[in-house]
């Protein structure tokens, strides 16, 4: 799916009353929807798939074109993503108690976390107020760039 | 040998060290931004870590998400490929610094090579032969620039010491035009590379690009791979390399080759590298060093059999060189075409959606490519998309697998310069060999 | 050179010999029958001629029909690949008969080949070791056939003279079943070669198939390619090949090729045959004579450089060959993966639709495939769809750049054997080299 | 455009009472006509960017995937195929007339036409009997297997 084909469908959106398309062209389908109630506007795109390095269902050969996008992103609340590789620590050092848990009310500003990168212990500040609904990394386990680390019910 | 390697690239290199590391046994670690999550060595490594978006300057060009994702991994060493942060000496540094390994020369030999003025001065020391020129900085404020000048003859070229690959030079024609020329070249210099120091250099007016490949142990073994030409350029970027280069004999290969690892030996060069000679009436001149793996290298391994990629992991684990001198043969002849997405005419790059892929196959044909049929090439980043690679017994007959192989390759749903290739397979001048690094630019009309 | 040549065959042998034929600029012409149409190597070709109808009797196996698209096109010769009409005596002299050049052997040598009596007292007389045998016809009307087995020792294979392939033969354990053994094979031989003459041979029990390469000129120069080890067989169909093979020293290769040298010359061998030998403990045992190319032949263009298909149309044209024995130099180690339209366990045909296809690619990997995306596989015809081909520096790395394109390759719609290779490529045996030529079998519980 | 598809139009197209179907699918096309006035019914599939060895406007790469059978199957008439590769001629020798022109009567059994491979002269009978409508080769040319000669309308 060429993204300026995306782009081109999201203006037509735009500029109508129509609140959502979707096209199934071959093996590629997209969907776009807006003014969605409880997520952000999506484009899920779906490319014609193959199986990482696994043989699934009698299916010849290895391939390599899967592709599994795990993200709560249709989570109802803020979503704190990492903003750098390293390792992703709840509290300040092990004797410590976590920063937050779940359940637990924070305010813009509060620290959520510390990530590690190269010997750097970095603090993680929430950028809202609300309730931690969820935390999604154990403590010391890795994050990559992006990856999504707590829920926050803005209050 | 290292257990498990990061890939700190992305596209047709990074799946090219990943089978590199699969040879041999290595783990790999696929490092990718936001734009790159779909890419073939990223689905085929044994593990991958997102280190930013999609901005160069925030994920491949970022130095502790680079070393971070190597900590959090577990990972041994670090392979830089090419472009990005390959020839970034302070990134040597940090990663040897943070206790991996760098793939590749050591930090300082980087930083040697990688400001041109220190690098020709090494280079001169060592026997190798260079542009006649300032042999330093040049500057307005005295004299020697036009007694310089008129010494080497016009026409000269003044260079930015922190340029390269094109970038930062200005060729004068007359003494009348050099004080100013120095001047802007300085406030660009100072702008580009943060660093006005200019040097000059006569201007050569036909000179093919002919670059010489080595490979060397940490035990004070080297060895030269023979060369390539890669006089095809088109605004500094290479589109076509062959090896062996047209009109090279013998003597006067092993004559550069000895004289190269001559100078790696003087410098203590580590791992693969490449001395870039312009080559004008028989002579050489040398121009810089590239001190990583270079775009072009698959022609070296077609003519010789050596695999440039896997010695590099053998180096790094300091292992001495499996090759000795006498062992490297080169048989037959071989041609790179690079493919990029862009408008072979126009040359604007043109990412998009790859809707049918069918590439080349048969004797002699090698497609190094990171690309499949849905793959959706990015707006972000350079428009290689692969590497087309023809060997044959002749040059004559490399030509032709390469025409046939461009006649079969179906590249559909974005544009590429398959058509350009084309016409240059069939270039009469280009067929004859030995074209000069203008050739292309005159024949597009283009100066 | 041939100015224009008849591909009397289908897919990947007949791209294969149209890549050839592009490369030295001779004119193409493609056959193929009603179910066809689509094949890469049509769509490429200069000229097409649909010959007949799907059934290979009615299309590829009509004589009348392919000499006839070689008049209506005015080809000069014509290549019968492997298979079809390739080693057919009366094709090759019917074709030399109307005026064209057949790109093999004279159409004697096929016939003398292809009975194998008298192939074996051609060898015999020519100093090639044969299996020890009746060397002549047995029948059950005289005692000689029981004499003849127990100075041979038994087990003892019964033969039919017609036969070949491992088709036509019997295995005899003791004298008791001998009689009825000779007439079993002698009635089944009537109808399936319409030949009753059977003769026999020693039965090796734990044999390696071993083959030698040779090209020969018009002008009595002839050279040995090495030879291939083509042991993986499942019901004589060889699946994995490799060059050179496990365990075979420069003296013995030497020794056996150039045995194979002067058989050309006995015999007046022109173009590429390849002899085949059972090997068991240290010695050759002639089988037959294959006079023409073989599917296997890429694996020793990748050690040697030679480009067999290229030279039989050298040699078809007259010319001499461009090699003498001392060029010839094995560098490094090749395996080639049959790929089949089969289901990779229980064997049955598997055509159809190919709906997304993504070839392996790098260093050392070559593929010849007729297929695409959209090729539909017809159900007429043997299921091979294409090989696989990986070189590398060792046998060890050339089984590891294998195993990384069997991962790599994608083809969907269809059932193949791929997850058979990537089983066998796992296997502690075949990784270790030297299993026999009933390894297969016996590994898939078939024996 | 999968061959299979082009068949398919084509039934739907002869079952039908309409002339011409046209259809695009993304780069694809594929046009169909019927009863057309001068030139035999052609199927043209046009498949994105594949012009077997050719640069056309600015497409990158030389395909190999262009088809273009021009078999008028949907003529109306019976359709005498060639059940052989050779040369074709209309008439026993350069000095006759030919066996058969447009708008004569042929009888089932009589010689249409010659057709010469390896050197034998094989004539090639009417399996029916009605008016010869068209010729499609011309005199001298070579036919392949299953190439249209002659259409018939039955009488």
């Amino acid at each position: 799916m060429d993204i300026r084909k995306v782009k081109k469908l999201i203006e037509l959106l735009e500029e109508s009353d129509v609140d959502e398309i979707e096209i199934h062209e071959g093996e590629e389908s997209v969907r776009i929807s807006r003014h969605s109630s409880v997520t952000p506007t999506q484009t899920i795109v779906h490319v014609p798939g193959s199986n990482l390095g696994q043989t699934a269902g009698g299916k010849p050969g290895a391939g390599f074109v899967e592709t599994a996008a795990g993200s709560p992103e249709a989570e109802a609340g803020s979503l704190i993503k990492s903003p750098m590789v390293g390792i992703f620590y709840l509290s300040p050092s092990p004797e410590d108690h976590p920063f937050v848990e779940v359940g637990q009310s924070v305010k813009k500003g509060d620290v959520l976390c510390i990530i590690e990168a190269m010997k750097i212990m970095n603090q993680i500040e929430s950028d809202v107020s609300g309730i931690v609904q969820r935390i999604l990394v154990e403590n010391g386990e890795p994050v990559e760039y992006g990856q999504l680390m707590f829920v926050i019910r803005e209050t | 040998m290292l257990e498990k390697v990061v890939i700190a690239n992305r596209g047709e290199i990074a799946l090219r060290i990943l089978r590199a590391c699969r040879e041999l046994g290595i783990r790999t670690v696929a490092i990718y931004s936001e734009a790159d999550r779909e890419q073939k060595h990223v689905f085929l490594a044994d593990e991958s870590v997102c280190i930013g978006p999609a901005a160069s300057a925030d994920s491949y060009l970022n130095i502790p998400a680079v070393i971070s994702a190597a900590e959090v991994t577990d990972a041994v060493g670090i392979h830089p490929g090419y472009g990005f942060l390959s020839e970034n000496a302070d990134f040597a540094e940090r990663v040897e610094q943070s206790g991996f390994t760098f793939i590749g020369p050591r930090s300082e030999t980087i930083r040697l090579m990688g400001d041109k003025l220190s690098a020709i001065k090494a280079m001169q020391e060592a026997g190798i032969p260079c542009v006649p020129g300032s042999d330093g900085p040049v500057t307005i404020d005295n004299e020697d620039a036009a007694r310089i000048a008129r010494d080497i003859g016009y026409p000269v070229v003044i260079k930015a010491a922190g340029g390269g690959g094109g970038r930062g030079m200005r060729v004068v024609h007359s003494e009348a035009a050099l004080k100013k020329a120095i001047s802007l070249t300085q406030v660009e210099a100072a702008n580009a590379f943060s660093n006005d120091v200019v040097y000059m250099e006569k201007y050569l007016q036909q000179p093919r690009h002919i670059e010489v490949q080595v490979l060397a142990d940490e035990h004070g073994n080297v060895i030269y791979l023979g060369e390539r030409d890669c006089s095809m350029q088109r605004r500094h970027q290479k589109i076509i390399e062959e090896a062996p280069a047209p009109g090279i004999d013998k003597s006067t290969r092993r004559a550069i080759g000895e004289r190269c690892v001559e100078a790696c030996l003087a410098i203590g060069y580590r791992s693969a590298g490449t001395f870039e000679f312009l080559y004008e009436d028989g002579n050489f001149y040398f121009i810089e060093m590239n001190t990583r793996i270079q775009v072009e290298h698959p022609v070296t391994e077609m003519v010789t059999g050596v695999d440039i990629v896997k010695e590099q992991l053998h180096i790094a684990s300091g292992e001495k060189l499996g090759y000795r001198q006498q062992d490297i043969q080169i048989r037959g002849h071989a041609i790179e075409c690079r493919i990029n997405a862009e408008d072979p005419e126009k040359f604007i790059p043109s990412p998009g959606v790859i809707q049918h892929y069918h590439p080349p196959g048969g004797p002699g044909i090698r497609v190094d490519t990171h690309v499949y049929q849905g793959y959706k090439v990015p707006a972000y980043y350079d428009s290689l998309i692969g590497k087309l690679i023809a060997h044959a017994e002749t040059r004559d007959l490399a030509l032709a697998r390469m025409s046939i192989a461009l006649s079969e390759i179906i590249i559909e749903g974005i544009n590429t310069n398959i058509p350009l290739h084309q016409r240059l397979l069939d270039d009469a001048a280009f067929r004859a060999g030995g074209t000069d690094i203008h050739y292309l630019e005159n024949k597009l009309g283009l100066k």
